[in-house]
C-alpha cells in the first residue's frame, strides 16, 4: 500500500522544507491562497527561499499570512511574481520596501506568462515563445523570435520544489475539487512542483468518493493534504452558508 | 474630481464607487467614473468576450447595454460573470480580476490560469477595458510601471495588451497637476505599443490617430479648446 | 442577444467548410470521434482538406466514418497524424496506401506533440520545446537547442479553422462536458480552431444547468452544437445504460 | 509461439489473448505471453505510476502484485484504471491505449491528451512498457517503422520513451525466420535511444548492458546456450 497523503498538521507538512527551497504560492485575490501552510513556514523558519506568487500579499486589511510576512521575517531572497508594486496607489505592498531597497531579489514577470511558465514546466515543456512584453521594457536585451511575421519573446519554464496551494475538496488519493475562482494558480503550480501540499476546506473524501470526470487536479500531482480545522485554529475557513450558488 | 493621492499620479485607479462631477469647482469637469466606463461600454458589440481590468474599468458591467451579450472573462479564469454582489451576499469564492465577490451570470465556466491566459493570447477578447497613466498618440500606453520606481505592476495587462483585439483605455485626462496623460509619446514605460483603439476620459472619447487624437465625442459642457488645453498631443475634430 | 449555437442538422453545421480547410478529428479509439460530423462532411464534398486527428480509421470492422473514407472519397490532400501505419500487423489501415503511393501527403507527428502542437494553437503559443523524437529520424535537419544540458526539438502550434469534436453534455451556451476518455484530443482541437463544431450526446441543456465548475470546455471555444439522433440515423449511439458506473 | 503473419515482424504485437508455451514443437519455448508480462509486472515497485502500451504490455495489468498500489496511467488521459471489462459489463465511454474497455479503480481521475502527455514529459511515469521490434544492448529500442516502409505508427511510443523514468520492452526473442530482436545495433529507425531498462522475451529477462545485455533470468528449460544462440550480441551472466 502507498503511504497516505494525509498530514495531521500544517506544521508537520511543511517540517522538511529546506533553506534555499523554490516554493509556490496557490491563489488570486483570497480564493486558493494557502494562508494556514504560509502560517506555518513562518513558524518554521526555512530562509533563502525563492517565493513563486502572483503577488506578494499585504495590500489589504485584515492581513492574512502572506508571502510579504515571510519577507519581512526575513525568510526571503528572491520573489518571482507579477506585481513588485500595487497599481492602486491606494495600495501599498509591504514588499515593495524590501525590493527597492535591494534586501530581496525579485523577477517580475506578466500574468499570463508567469501561469504558462508554471504550466511548462509541469507539463515537460522547457521553453516557449510567447507575444507578451514583446517591445517593453521587460523585453530588453533578451532573446526573440519573429514566427510568421510576429514578433515573440522565449520564455523558460519555471520549475518549483513545492507548492502551496488550498482545495475546496480532496479525496484520499489526493485528487482536488477547487470551488469557482478558487482554482487560478493552484493546479498550475503543484503539477510544476516535486512536492505538492495542499490545505483542503472539507473532510477528505475516500479515494472513489470523487467522480473521476469532476476532478480538477489529479492525485498523480499531489503530495501532502491538510484539512483547515475551524477557527480560530484554521484561517479563512469559508463556512458552508457562504458556499449556496 | 477625486482627491488623488500627493506624488501618486493615478486617480484613474481610485477606490471604486467614488463619485465625480463638477466638482464643486463651478468649472465643468465632465464625466464622472461611471458616465466614463458608460460611454465605453456602448461600444461593445453583441457577442464580445469583454474583460474588465481593476478600477474604472469594473465599472463598466454595470452599465445597461440592452440586450446585447456580453461575455465577461476574468484573467483568473472566471468567465460569464455579472455584476458585483452586496455585503452579505456575496460567494467568498468568487472574485474578478480586481478582488470583488462577483455573482455568475447563466453559462458560466471556469478555468485555471493557464486557460485563461490561452484564452487571451489565442485572441479571443473582443476587447479588454484597462486604466493607465498615459496613452499616445500611436496608441501605445503606460500603466505598470511610475518614473522613477524600481519594480512595478504587471498583473495581466502585458498578456492583454499584446493579444486582445482591441484596447479600450479609461483614465483621467490629466494629472492632479494638470499634466496631459493624452500625449505624443509614453515618457513612462509602456506595456504595449500600438494597441489602445480608443480613450475614455472625463472630458471625452478620442481615438489614437498616430499623429494625434480623433475627437469621437466630447463629455457635456466641455469645448474643443479646453480639451485641446489639457492634451499633450494635437485633437482632431470630427471622426 | 447572441445568435444559438444549436444547428438542427449535421448537413447544416458542415455546409459552409470550404475547399482546402484545415480540419481537427477528435478521438481516440471511439470515445469522442465524430462519427457523424464526417459522415456529413463526406456527403458535402469539400476537397482538398488538410486533416488532423491522432489515426486515419479504418482499422476495425464495423467500420463507421473516418477520416480514411474522406481519403477514399477524394477530399483529403494532407494528413497530420501520429500513426499512417498501424503497430498491429493484424490492423491494416485504409489510408497507408495512398500515403505509400503519393496520392496524400502525411506528416507523422509523435502522439504527444500533436496534442501540445493544438494546445499552442489554442493557448496563443506559436512553438515550443519538447524532448520526444530527439535523436529520431524525425529530428534530422530540424532546429534543436539544448537547455540545461538536455537537447531538445522546437515544434510549431498546429492551428486549424475547423474542429470536429463529440462530447455528451452541452448547454445552450455551448459549455461541454465529456465523459471518460470522451475527452482525449476534443477540447484542444476545439481550442485551436476558429470553428468548433460538437455532435453531442445528451439532450442540450439551457444555459445555467450546468455547474461551472463542472465544464471541461468552456462555450467560448464552441460554435455549432448538433445532437446526435436515435439510431438508426445517429450513428455510435450510446446508450443510457451502457454509462452506469 | 503465435503464428507470425508472413512478412509482418511483429509478433510481439499479435493480438491479445494469444497464448504461447511449448509450441507444440518438443523444444522448450519459455514464457508464454501472460508469462512475460507477469515477470516484468513483478518489477513495478509500490507506488509507481506505470504506462502500459499496445499488446502484450496491456497484460501487465492482469497480474498479481499483492498490495502494491500501482497507478495504471493511459496515454488517453485515463489515471488509474484496472482490468479489461468482459463483453456487455464494458463502459464505451471508458478505452485504454489499446482501446479495450477498461474498468476505474477507486481515486481514478480523467485529464485530456495535452495533460496526459503533460504528465509523461514532467517525468513523472515510473515506468512504460512497451512492445518492439529491436532493443540494443545500449537501450536504444525500435517500435514505430519497419524497414523499407515510408510512414510508420508512432503514437504515443517516443514521448514515453523520451520521459518516462524508466522503459521496459517485452517481445518475442526472435522474429519468425529466427533473426535476432536483440541486437548491437538496432537496423530499424529508433525510438528513442539509450533509455531501456529492462527486456522480457519469451527466453528470460535482460537487461541492456551497453556491449550487450546481462541475463536477470532464462525462463524454465532455456539455458545459456540457448538464449546465446538467439541473440544478436553478447549476453553476459548474473547480474
Amino acid at each position: 500500500m502507498a503511504a497516505s497523503k494525509i498530514v495531521e498538521s500544517f506544521a508537520a507538512a511543511v517540517a522538511d522544507i529546506p533553506d534555499g527551497a523554490v516554493i509556490a504560492f496557490g491563489g488570486f485575490a483570497g480564493p486558493g491562497t494557502p494562508y494556514n501552510l504560509t502560517k506555518a513556514l513562518l513558524e518554521q523558519g526555512a530562509k533563502r527561499l525563492t517565493c513563486i506568487a502572483n503577488t506578494t500579499g499585504g495590500a489589504h486589511q485584515p492581513r492574512l499570512p502572506d508571502l510579504g510576512m515571510l519577507v519581512e521575517n526575513g525568510q526571503v531572497a528572491k520573489v518571482v511574481c507579477s506585481f513588485t508594486a500595487a497599481t492602486r496607489p491606494t495600495d501599498v505592498l509591504p514588499f515593495t520596501r524590501y525590493y527597492e531597497s535591494g534586501e530581496v531579489e525579485a523577477e517580475l514577470v506578466p500574468q499570463g506568462t508567469l501561469a504558462e511558465r508554471l504550466r511548462a514546466a509541469g507539463a515537460g515543456i522547457p521553453a516557449f515563445y510567447t507575444p507578451t512584453a514583446v517591445g517593453t521594457e521587460l523585453a530588453e536585451g533578451r532573446e526573440t523570435r519573429v514566427i510568421n511575421g510576429r514578433e515573440y519573446l522565449l520564455e523558460y519554464a519555471l520549475p518549483c520544489d513545492v507548492a502551496f496551494i488550498r482545495a475546496w475538496r480532496a479525496d484520499t488519493a489526493g485528487n482536488l475539487q477547487f470551488r469557482l475562482a478558487q482554482r487560478n494558480f493552484c493546479p498550475l503550480m503543484a503539477m510544476a512542483a516535486k512536492l505538492a501540499i495542499v490545505e483542503v476546506e472539507e473532510d477528505i473524501l475516500p479515494a472513489g468518493a470523487m467522480d473521476p470526470d469532476q476532478v480538477h487536479l489529479s492525485g498523480l500531482f499531489v503530495h501532502r493534504l491538510v484539512k483547515v480545522p475551524p477557527p480560530p485554529e484554521g484561517l479563512w475557513t469559508v463556512r458552508r452558508q457562504e458556499r449556496a450558488r | 474630481m477625486t482627491e488623488g493621492m500627493p506624488g501618486r499620479p493615478m486617480q484613474a485607479y481610485a477606490p471604486d464607487g467614488a463619485s465625480q462631477g463638477t466638482a464643486g469647482t463651478g468649472r465643468p469637469t465632465g464625466w464622472d467614473r461611471q458616465q466614463m466606463a458608460d460611454r465605453l461600454a456602448r461600444e461593445f458589440q453583441d457577442g464580445w468576450i469583454v474583460n474588465l481590468g481593476v478600477g474604472i474599468p469594473t465599472l463598466c458591467s454595470n452599465t445597461d447595454i440592452g440586450d446585447r451579450a456580453i461575455t465577461y472573462h476574468a484573467e483568473n479564469g472566471v468567465i460569464g460573470y455579472g455584476p458585483v454582489l452586496p455585503a452579505g451576499e456575496e460567494d467568498l469564492h468568487l472574485v474578478n480580476a480586481g478582488g470583488q465577490n462577483v455573482s455568475l451570470k447563466p453559462g458560466a465556466a471556469i478555468v485555471h490560469h493557464a486557460d485563461s491566459f490561452g484564452i487571451i493570447r489565442s485572441g479571443r477578447i473582443d476587447v479588454t477595458v484597462m486604466g493607465a497613466y498615459e496613452v499616445s498618440a500611436g496608441g501605445d500606453f503606460a500603466n505598470w510601471k511610475v518614473g522613477g520606481a524600481k519594480g512595478g505592476g504587471i498583473g495581466g495587462a502585458m498578456d492583454l495588451a499584446a493579444c486582445a483585439q482591441r484596447v479600450f483605455i479609461i483614465l483621467e485626462h490629466t494629472t492632479r497637476k494638470g499634466e496631459p496623460r493624452l500625449v505624443r509619446h509614453c515618457a513612462l514605460p509602456v506595456t504595449a505599443r500600438g494597441v489602445v483603439k480608443l480613450v475614455a476620459t472625463n472630458l471625452g472619447l478620442f481615438a489614437p490617430m498616430g499623429e494625434g487624437f480623433a475627437v469621437r465625442e466630447l463629455a457635456p459642457g466641455i469645448t474643443l479648446d479646453a480639451a485641446r488645453a489639457a492634451t499633450g498631443a494635437p485633437l482632431f475634430e470630427g471622426r
